[in-house]
């Protein structure tokens, strides 16, 4: 019991420290805008906003871990309500709330949400409850159905996506080492090319002692690149050329 | 290495809406008639500053990146240049082709038009006040052409026609005359136009070779003589024998290195071979030797 | 014009000023028949030739020797047998002012593992039609002989060769494409197989383009 | 290009630079213009043990070309390349060899006179340059084919040369060659002119001045 306390004192010190950090924060903001308007420039108001929400995250951090003592179990009490203007309350709030009276306790000491979230609620829960078990079981059964299809489905995509790459990227070997080396060897080195007999360099015998002539060869290289072409307007009756002379 | 990837993705978003905010700010005050001018402008250096500081990060997170060593497994991404089929591809060549020859017809077709603005010099026949004059061109020269070329039967001659750029009213013959001299003689209809002569083992293959000068004093001449000529069979009214007197007379040109002067029977004078052909008995002679 | 130098001369002094482009850095490798269309049209995109499609061509090559009857008497001399080629275009149009190629190809350098090509050296001459007669007359023997017919590109100094091998039966030597990244240059233009390199990463992985050790696929061979 | 003669100019009791000048004077009495000079080498490359001899000749007029004639006693085959075919005869070196003593060139002006081009060359032979005499040569570019033009060349020799111009054909044009049809006579006289021919008049020429050279009877 001790020990809970004592974590609760603590925890309550640190939010202290971390509030008043928050309230300096704003202050200097406050104070800033006020008196220095005229010279403040757009980086240090952004460096105050970024102070500020820096000490907001870090508050709701702490309050949001795990060990630190279920405050939300807590109940806070007002033991004393007054009309007048107390005086130390105007001193601690630096002259903000004089009065702590009734109107204003309320706003100050809130734990529960906001009103019309509160209705809000209130309406979903009469709904839930007015809900028969039977009705609510079907639903809950047909919300697991659909969620689960839509995880097979894309469980199923992945696994076809990850195989079929797998598979292209096995399947796509675009050379192969052991033709290069055949290639290289018979280009460099006449592999497999050697002149078997038969009449040697027949392919080299120029055309002709003088004039030398085109040569027909048997080996036409397919789909040459039709390049000469033009409008058909060549039109050559007498003696036909294939290449247009003037392109 | 996924980590830092993330991290290099993640500045370059930074980065990204950062340099949208520069612009979205700019476009705002834009609209807005910038009231205050100062203001627009401290807010812009600050985003500015925030892209700079953006941009230094990916250069951070970039340099800490390493060089990948083997090839990535990118999914089926990595398929993507395989998907290269050239069905699909081959339109880009046609494209580039296309776009090319409309380029040059735009360019040849601006210098033409510079050129002729600045020589208002007019051809015979384009004067709207004589067109009675204007040697009408035939329906189908076309034909009439090639008839022409077909009869003529010299021997040692060959003769091509081009009908470069389309035309059909005008034609390009390419005359060898056996192993002298070359001609280029261009029709309009059926009218000569214009004569180039050339040695046989000079150009004449490209369009701009018809208006460049032999590099020989003798074809230069024999050019000269040529142009005579064409005036002096002109005929418009029968301008199919006209030219086909003019090809024949052509013709007589191919011995003109082997035959002496009929008249002083010597080959040369001048340094030049008997340069001249009469144009009746197509006899050979000195330019100087025909009086 | 001043007194026209001899021949000679004016060549001596050019191979002396490094102008003439002697040396060949090569690199090699191939790729499969069935993957050659990519290959092709990754060139395309890579190279200069854009605006047409790939210049095809069709040769005939022959491998003349010289030497090795004389240094069998002289052995002494350990003189290598100096090959000869002789280039022939086979494609149409056949063009009877078209030249025949002598290229000449000394052994290969393989260097050190920093530099990242082959490098030999290699004149291509221009000819007349009469050299396969003047180099048998001269002594050469014909060694082996083929039909390359392929796709030519080009990258700046760089060609690109992607080719086919033929038997002189028309019978194709393998089922691959021979891929070849070459520049002529004159002796130390080093910095081109820089160049050379990067390239052929860019190939990577369809085509791998590597330096090819001769004397060890010799013997690999036997 | 065009159909060139080759001619030898007796020097009758001249020296070769007296006999130049003279040449040259009268070509510009002519109208001629000077335009340069020319050179025209040839050089000798030997097997080792076979008879066969390489003629590598170059010709200032095409400065591109090296122009090989391979002689092997029975036949000559004539060759064209690129200069560069000079670095693989040096490639060859161990099997043929470069006989420096018979090397041998023809240089000297060369006059433009309207479509002639006539060039006066005194020919010199090895390294210490040994006056061997004077060959002229006549270059019609006009015309290309020798049988149409040797008339007209004559006439124009002789204008130059007077008495000591050629009669006849060069034999270089008239001789048979070997032909496909046998039946048929084949010479160069009717055919195409082309620059290997100019090149192997010189080499004729050349032959018979290291011929002189090597038999000293005169």
């Amino acid at each position: 019991m001790q020990r809970e306390e004592k974590q609760l004192e603590m925890f309550l010190d640190n939010s202290l420290i971390k509030l008043n950090d928050l309230k300096k924060a704003i202050g200097q903001m406050i104070q800033k805008i006020e008196m220095e308007h005229e010279r403040i420039n757009w980086p240090q108001f952004l460096d105050n906003f970024a102070l500020i929400s820096g000490h907001l995250a870090g508050l709701s951090k702490q309050l949001a871990l795990e060990y630190t003592p279920q405050i939300s179990r807590l109940t806070v009490l007002p033991l004393f309500l007054s009309p007048d203007v107390d005086e130390h309350l105007v001193q601690i709030t630096e002259g903000r709330l004089p009065v702590f009276a009734a109107e204003c306790v309320p706003d100050y000491l809130r734990t529960k949400p906001d009103p019309t979230m509160e209705s809000r609620m209130n309406l979903h829960e009469a709904k839930a409850n007015a809900l028969t078990n039977e009705t609510a079981a079907k639903q809950v059964a047909q919300y697991t159905k659909i969620v689960s299809h839509v995880s097979d489905l894309i469980s199923k995509a992945r696994d076809e996506w990850e195989i079929e790459s797998m598979n292209r990227n096995a399947q796509m070997p675009t050379y192969s080492q052991a033709d290069t080396h055949t290639l290289v060897k018979a280009v460099g080195m006449g592999t497999n090319l050697a002149v078997t007999g038969g009449p040697v360099g027949n392919m080299l015998i120029p055309p002709g002692p003088r004039m030398p002539g085109p040569v027909q060869m048997s080996s036409v290289s397919p789909n040459l690149p039709q390049m000469g072409k033009l409008p058909s307007s060549i039109k050559t009756n007498i003696k036909s050329a294939s290449l247009h002379p003037y392109r | 290495m996924e980590n830092q990837i993330n991290s290099a993705i993640n500045a370059i978003k930074l980065l990204r809406s950062s340099v949208s905010n520069v612009f979205e700010t700019t476009l705002s005050a834009q609209n807005n008639s910038i009231q205050d001018e100062s203001s627009f402008l401290l807010e812009l250096q600050d985003q500015l500053s925030t892209v700079d500081v953006n941009f230094k990060s990916i250069e951070s997170t970039i340099n800490a990146l390493n060089v990948p060593s083997g090839p990535f497994t990118l999914g089926n991404t990595a398929v993507l240049n395989h998907e290269a089929d050239p069905d699909r591809q081959g339109v880009y060549t046609d494209l580039v082709n296309s776009y090319n020859w409309y380029e040059k017809t735009h360019l040849y077709s601006a210098l033409a038009n510079t050129m002729l603005s600045q020589n208002s010099l007019k051809r015979s026949f384009y004067t709207s006040s004589n067109k009675r004059r204007r040697p009408t061109v035939p329906v189908n020269p076309a034909q009439l052409v090639d008839h022409m070329i077909n009869s003529i039967n010299t021997n040692n001659m060959t003769i091509k026609v081009y009908r470069p750029f389309g035309t059909p009213t005008s034609a390009f013959l390419h005359v060898n005359l056996s192993r002298v001299m070359k001609a280029a003689i261009i029709l309009r209809g059926l009218v000569i136009e214009l004569v180039t002569v050339k040695g046989f083992n000079e150009p004449l293959d490209s369009v701009d070779d018809h208006w460049i000068e032999s590099r020989y004093a003798v074809f230069r001449k024999i050019q000269d003589h040529a142009h005579c000529a064409m005036l002096h069979f002109y005929s418009p009214t029968f301008a199919e024998l006209a030219t086909r007197s003019f090809i024949t007379w052509l013709a007589s040109y191919s011995n003109i290195f082997s035959e002496p002067c009929k008249r002083c029977q010597r080959f040369l004078l001048n340094n030049l071979p008997p340069t001249y052909r009469d144009f009746r008995s197509l006899e050979p002679l000195h330019e100087e030797c025909r009086h | 014009m001043d007194q026209p130098a001899a021949a000679m001369d004016s060549l001596l002094q050019a191979l002396q000023v490094n102008i003439i482009p002697n040396q060949e850095y090569l690199l090699q490798g191939s790729v499969l028949d069935t993957a050659v269309q990519r290959v092709l049209h990754r060139l395309k995109g890579l190279c200069d030739n854009v605006e047409s499609a790939p210049e095809q061509f069709s040769d005939y090559e022959a491998c003349f020797s010289l030497g090795s009857p004389v240094t069998d008497q002289m052995q002494a001399q350990q003189q290598p047998p100096l090959f000869l080629r002789v280039i022939r275009k086979t494609s149409e149009p056949v063009d009877a002012g078209t030249p025949f190629q002598l290229r000449y190809i000394g052994n290969p350098e393989l260097g050190d593992a920093k530099r990242p090509t082959l490098v030999r050296a290699s004149f291509d001459i221009a000819c007349s039609p009469t050299i396969c007669d003047f180099l048998t007359e001269m002594g050469c023997q014909l060694k082996f002989e083929y039909t390359i017919r392929g796709y030519l590109f080009r990258k700046g100094r760089m060609k690109i060769s992607v080719s086919k091998i033929f038997k002189i039966n028309q019978e194709p030597i393998s089922q691959s494409y021979l891929v070849e990244l070459s520049v002529l240059a004159p002796s130390g233009h080093d910095s081109v197989a820089e160049d050379m390199r990067i390239f052929a990463e860019k190939l990577k992985p369809l085509v791998l383009l590597e330096k090819i050790d001769y004397k060890r696929l010799a013997q690999m061979g036997n | 290009m065009g159909v060139t003669i080759l001619t030898p100019y007796p020097l009758q009791n001249k020296s070769g630079a007296e006999a130049i000048e003279e040449l040259s004077k009268r070509l510009l009495a002519l109208g001629a213009t000077q335009a340069g000079q020319f050179l025209v080498d040839g050089d000798i490359f030997e097997h080792s043990f076979k008879k066969i001899k390489i003629h590598v000749m170059h010709n200032s007029e095409y400065p591109a070309s090296v122009f090989s004639i391979l002689d092997n006693g029975q036949k000559q085959i004539p060759l064209i390349t690129d200069l560069i075919f000079d670095l693989l005869m040096l490639k060859v070196n161990p099997i043929y060899s470069s006989k420096k003593m018979i090397k041998i060139e023809s240089k000297g002006p060369r006059f433009e006179l309207g479509d002639f081009l006539v060039k006066l060359g005194s020919v010199t032979m090895s390294q210490n340059q040994n006056f061997k005499g004077i060959l002229i040569e006549v270059d019609y570019r006009p015309c290309l084919v020798p049988a149409f033009c040797w008339d007209l060349i004559k006439e124009f020799l002789q204008g130059l040369l007077g008495q000591q111009a050629p009669t006849a054909i060069p034999g270089y044009f008239t001789n048979t060659l070997p032909s496909n049809n046998p039946n048929q006579h084949y010479h160069r006289f009717n055919d195409t002119y082309q620059p290997i021919d100019t090149v192997q008049q010189y080499l004729e020429h050349f032959n018979n001045y290291r011929k002189q050279s090597q038999a000293p009877t005169i």
